[in-house]
């Protein structure tokens, strides 16, 4: 039956959630983003919140909640607070998640406690290359085995690179597979760069390169049987299409509540049709690409194949963000300019939605 | 509950019959009737009221998707020809009004139904109608002009037809003064005098109705008789107030109704393009799409999320929550992107496009209707904007 | 030096062209359309005006004025009164043009005199076919040479078609090149379809399958020397794109009235935001258009090569037309629908652009 | 005259000497001072002043494109790096409303100007303006605050700065008391309290200026000190009126600006794909393009069409011409499709156009502010509906 309400479990999580962002979150973000530091305090608190560990393997300390719907509601509700916070927090799920869906019991063992454990622990993921060519499901990063190892090459950049974290997840071609490698940070030959993107101030990350950097064969995520990669991007898309929902709402609110605040001309700026239409159609928008997002998510729990599903949520909810986010700054004028205010900050964030692929997963 | 998006089997089976129909019944004939603007497709008519109207059968004792029901079924009969769709021996739009608002049960069911609001000086500003209604011994009398009623022709003018007339019975009363009127069909002093030509829909009539001393019974008013003078949409008065519940359960239907037309746009094209060997990839890299497929792509996200408003808006009717704004949002969403759709599609098709060879050039003109009636575009957004920004009318116009 | 204004030959022009199409033109437009029928009076006095024959050959009676400037000043008034007409009262130019500017002096003499004679005179141009991946540059219609004539086979539409015209120019591909053949419509193997498309309904066009369809060699426009049909669609485009300009400006007009005039909830809906910026948006982008017509077309007469600007014209002018003849059916709300009121038919008509490619030439 | 896009010698000669400037004294310096926001360029400020002001030689007997030819000097410079041009030594903005309105000259050359106009309950309503002044002995007294003062900090600090300040000497009179008042660089009473951090063109410096019985001799007000009560902005006043002129003036100049940083996001962008061997095919069918092909096409015309609005606008000037409604149109088309190529080029480069490494970024930011100051993009709507619509501004607010 078509529904569009979620459960009342999920929905408590959701309130929860909303306050922690609203509450915890989001009196945080200026100030994270002009100091380029994430609030440790912060990661701390919403790793109590357990939402990350809810996905992982129950046999591992996990909740074993594997559901994307869930994991799009909560993202959506963090990113509302902010972006680069949001995306610290899940991003333990980075190499979570796909360990959890894809990993051998060893690989469960070495990875997923750190991650449950009493103190947040970060993942990563290394995914995206630094050129606008890069093809996800072909990256020109290579993996070859070399005697009963194998051999990394190539340069990835949006990498996260939370102090906590030890392993990074890095996706490279095999033969004619994407596969997907459990590195430790430290590994020889492995050199990170940090880097200043346009947006995402607050969230460390960094360009590597992999320059023949060796792995154990149980490095290779899965064994034997490998990963299925594809499942992987499918998931990051459908889960960052949630986060620029959550911006994009952020954004909304901002800018109608200015509207209805600043007067000119001897009235509030929302009485003008120019302002209010586009607000309105902010809010149709906003309402249009999470039910995209809901359907890619149920999709995906329904167990079905869901590329085309992601690749339209994704794309659409890239496109609202940037839409609704520059509409925020043009909304607050002068102010929309200006660092003090928040809608340039979540502009430069949502500017880059159709590059980060997978920043994160659920 | 959880959030889902699987049809009931009911649906299912909805979908699966409007859509034979539409691909036996309506597809064959959509150009002839077309292109013959006015003539009444006897063929269909005749179908629909013998094989077509009851639907498929319903198993009430598993799960139904109400209202999401009806604009699957709605989305399939369009899929096969919005004016024919229009042009179907059935309540329609007037019966939506006599459900939302009213009391009033005809004698048998209606079978002809027309919405009689517009006139020539108030398009989407219905507090300004001018059309009268004077109670007169135990009848009501109407005066006025009505233009743009969808099935007109057939409610004023067939047997079993009836016109639900917009007028005001206090004009001092502004809005709090409007009431809505059933007046059968041949009723004395209701005059069709005109049929417009149209851009599209053309299969669908579109009549100007004349009321001179137009006499209908008491209880033919729908609701109550009283005047409301102050704020009368905050009150429980049917009058105004159940003019804009109708536009409330028939916004998603109109929404409905452009997916429909947008998808079978849509089909046409991937069907065409599939002829000449060109699949649009999803997983290609964002640098080597082509413009054929980014904007095909693009269109079914649209699209997508259209229904999805849609159903939205319907589901709250099922569960009896106040969808003014979810309505609005869906009409206008679906009306905005099933335009922008079908001009897209004539245009990647190129000269196949453009030409009356395919039917892509008549979903193009079929679908604009959707920006206009029901509220023009700028009118849905207007009651989104009020609703979000918590505005009253009179602080937005 | 950078200057916006005609000269004085020219706003001479154009004001009479001018009056012309307010005057003659547009009360026929509705008419013609839906009867299907051009108003052949008002072709007449359009070939009284001259209009076509001032940019044909001086030595067979014309005015040898070949500026593309004084071309689109032209097309822009004649298609502000109505396009299908306009299209109608241009297309001597087709052929004559081509013929001017490429074609030998048999062919001249053979082509030009009907042109300029007493009577009007229509000419056509084969060049688009009825696949959406028709590539004007490469078109499947061949041409081959066998014995002394040509033969030509392949498949053309939008071919204009009026009663008076007596030869087709006909694009086809000979080896690698695109080149242009002069056929006698009543060609043995030269089978004509009237069409009947979304939009242009007074304008008489027909599909034509060229079966076998034999030609004298010196029925090769140029002879030897052969033509550019690059040269060709660059006019064509540019001289298309100058129609649009009109069309827009006329979708404009009746809208800007039609805002002021029309009351709703007390006041002219022009008075309302969402309405003015709209009409603010039409006028900003017919006049962007415009100046790149212009542009294009003072390239032209300064010899250079324009496919570039002509594309970037074309394209412009091509969305422009579609938005600002769409958002004056908007703003004529239901009366927009209705064909009593003309933006309707401008809207159809605009709906061509992206496939007339070379309806008319400058 | 003739319709002619050809530059003069002379502007083709100010072209080159401005690109030469921009290559090698701006864009060297741009990332440094967009990190290090708020520092003083010094080595600009220092080249500009010396070497760069003066501009190249005029050959005065041939002809000269005027305003057009200021308009291809500000393109250059800001394709260079528009914060850095809005950080020179000049009376920039604050220049053009001396030259406009009005009659005074300061003793020199000015050579820091700023524009404060701005308040923080006044955006685009200038004529809601609060800061006073009052006549007191054979001085002008002003009290206020000024905010988003461009160039704020060299103009009320530096050695031969000054601020031009609007403010009301009659509050009752609503526009027709506005006037403006030059105040020299630390004029007791002026002071600097505070610089703007920025979504972009971070090396100019946004200041908020307070003003505390500031006094400024009799004649520093430019124009006419009567206030007209009726219509001040249909007479000869040269107080708002002088204001507004200033604004047909300079929106240009600032359209000018959004299409510099627009044709520097193009040129990086068609580099950047060249050097993977990907060229634009301004021949290929239309099936063919890729999204990129199309993207980019679109932009450049985006680009031009922005280009003739301003150079039409400037070229008005050059004749005399009322420009009121073409300034506005060049303003609101530039900002709009500056904003967007630079967005786009930021997509169409992928995870480098996201990155700092490239200035496709900044320019991003950069851009974005021609969106908002001289009129935001609805006040240029606004205006040029008004005109297009023959409405005055009570009519249409």
């Amino acid at each position: 039956m078509i529904e569009f309400e979620p459960t009342e479990e999920q929905q408590l999580i959701v309130d929860t959630v909303r306050q922690f962002a609203a509450n915890e979150i989001r009196p945080q973000a200026h100030d994270a983003a002009e100091s380029r530091k994430l609030p440790e305090n912060v990661l701390a608190q919403a790793h109590e919140l357990g939402l990350v560990a809810l996905g992982l393997d129950e046999a591992h300390g996990g909740g074993g909640d594997r559901s994307a719907v869930t994991g799009v509601l909560i993202a959506e509700e963090l990113a509302y607070g902010d972006l680069a916070i949001a995306l610290a927090i899940l991003s333990p799920s980075l190499t979570g998640l796909p360990v959890t869906e894809f990993g051998t019991d060893p690989q469960k063992a070495e990875i997923l406690p750190a991650l449950v454990g009493p103190s947040f622990c970060a993942g990563s993921l290394a995914l995206i290359e630094p050129d606008f060519r890069f093809d996800p499901f072909r990256p020109t990063t290579r993996a070859a085995l070399d005697g009963g190892d194998y051999t990394l090459r190539g340069h990835k950049c949006f990498v996260p690179w939370l102090d906590s974290g030890d392993h990074v997840l890095v996706i490279a071609m095999e033969d004619d597979d994407p596969q997907a490698f459990l590195v430790p940070r430290n590994t020889k030959g492995l050199a990170a760069t940090p880097e200043r993107n346009l947006g995402l101030d607050a969230l460390p990350t960094v360009e590597i390169e992999l320059d023949d950097v060796r792995v154990p064969a149980s490095a290779r995520l899965g064994g034997d049987a490998g990963c299925d990669v594809h499942s992987i991007i499918d998931r990051g898309r459908i889960a960052l299409a949630a986060t620029a929902v959550g911006v994009s709402r952020a954004a909304f609110e901002i800018a109608r509540d200015y509207a209805k605040e600043r007067e000119a001309f001897g009235a509030p700026i929302a009485t003008k049709q120019a302002i209010a239409f586009k607000i309105a159609d902010m809010a149709i928008e906003i309402d249009a690409a999470r039910l995209l997002v809901w359907e890619a998510a149920w999709l995906l729990d329904s167990g079905a194949k869901a590329t085309r599903e992601a690749v339209l949520a994704s794309r659409q909810a890239a496109q609202v963000a940037l839409v609704v986010t520059d509409g925020a700054v043009q909304v607050l004028g002068g102010y929309g300019y200006i660092r003090d205010y928040l809608p340039e900050m979540l502009h430069r964030n949502a500017c880059g939605y159709t590059n980060f692929e997978t920043l994160t997963l659920i | 509950m959880a959030i889902s998006f699987e049809l009931t089997d009911n649906s299912r089976c909805a979908r699966d019959f409007y859509r034979k129909m539409a691909v036996e019944q309506m597809r064959p004939i959509a150009r002839r009737y077309d292109v013959e603007e006015h003539a009444l497709p006897t063929e269909w008519v005749d179908y629909y009221w013998e094989h077509g109207r009851k639907g498929p059968p319903t198993d009430f004792s598993t799960p139904a998707d109400g209202m999401v029901q009806v604009c699957i079924q709605v989305e399939e009969l369009c899929w096969g020809d919005a004016a024919l769709y229009l042009r179907m021996p059935t309540a329609s739009l007037g019966g939506a009004a006599v459900g939302s608002a009213g009391t009033f049960k005809g004698d048998g069911p209606p079978i002809w139904g027309a919405m009689a609001i517009t006139e020539p000086g108030a398009g989407s500003d219905t507090a300004a109608i001018q059309t009268t209604a004077d109670f007169d011994g135990d009848e009501w009398v109407l005066n006025g002009t009505k233009i743009f009623c969808t099935n007109g022709e057939g409610a004023s003018q067939f047997e079993g037809g009836f016109v639900v007339v917009w007028a005001t019975v206090d004009k001092s009363a502004g809005r709090g003064g409007i009431k809505s009127f059933v007046v059968p069909a041949k009723t004395p002093g209701m005059k069709l005098v005109g049929l417009e030509k149209k851009l599209g829909i053309r299969a669908s009539d579109t009549a100007t109705l004349l009321f001179e001393n137009c006499r209908v019974p008491a209880d033919h008013l729908l609701g109550s008789a009283k005047v409301r003078k102050k704020d009368p949409s905050k009150t429980g008065d049917k009058g105004f107030k159940g003019a804009m519940a109708t536009f409330d359960a028939s916004r998603p239907i109109v929404a409905a109704m452009a997916i429909g037309i947008g998808r079978a746009s849509l089909d046409l094209c991937r069907d065409e393009l599939e002829k000449q060997g060109i699949r649009i990839r999803y997983d290609a890299p964002r640098c080597d799409l082509t413009v054929i497929e980014r904007d095909f792509i693009d269109m079914e996200a649209e699209l997508q999320a259209a229904r999805l408003l849609t159903w939205r808006a319907a589901w709250m009717m099922n569960h009896g929550k106040p969808n003014n704004l979810e309505a609005s949002m869906s009409k206008a969403k679906a009306g905005l992107a099933v335009t922008k759709i079908t001009q897209k599609v004539v245009e990647l098709l190129g000269p196949i496009g453009y030409s009356q060879k395919l039917l892509a050039e008549k979903w193009m003109r079929d679908a604009k209707v959707n920006d206009i009636y029901e509220g023009t575009q700028q009118i849905n957004q207007l009651i989104v904007a009020r609703r979000v920004l918590d505005y009253s009318s009179s602080m937005l116009r």
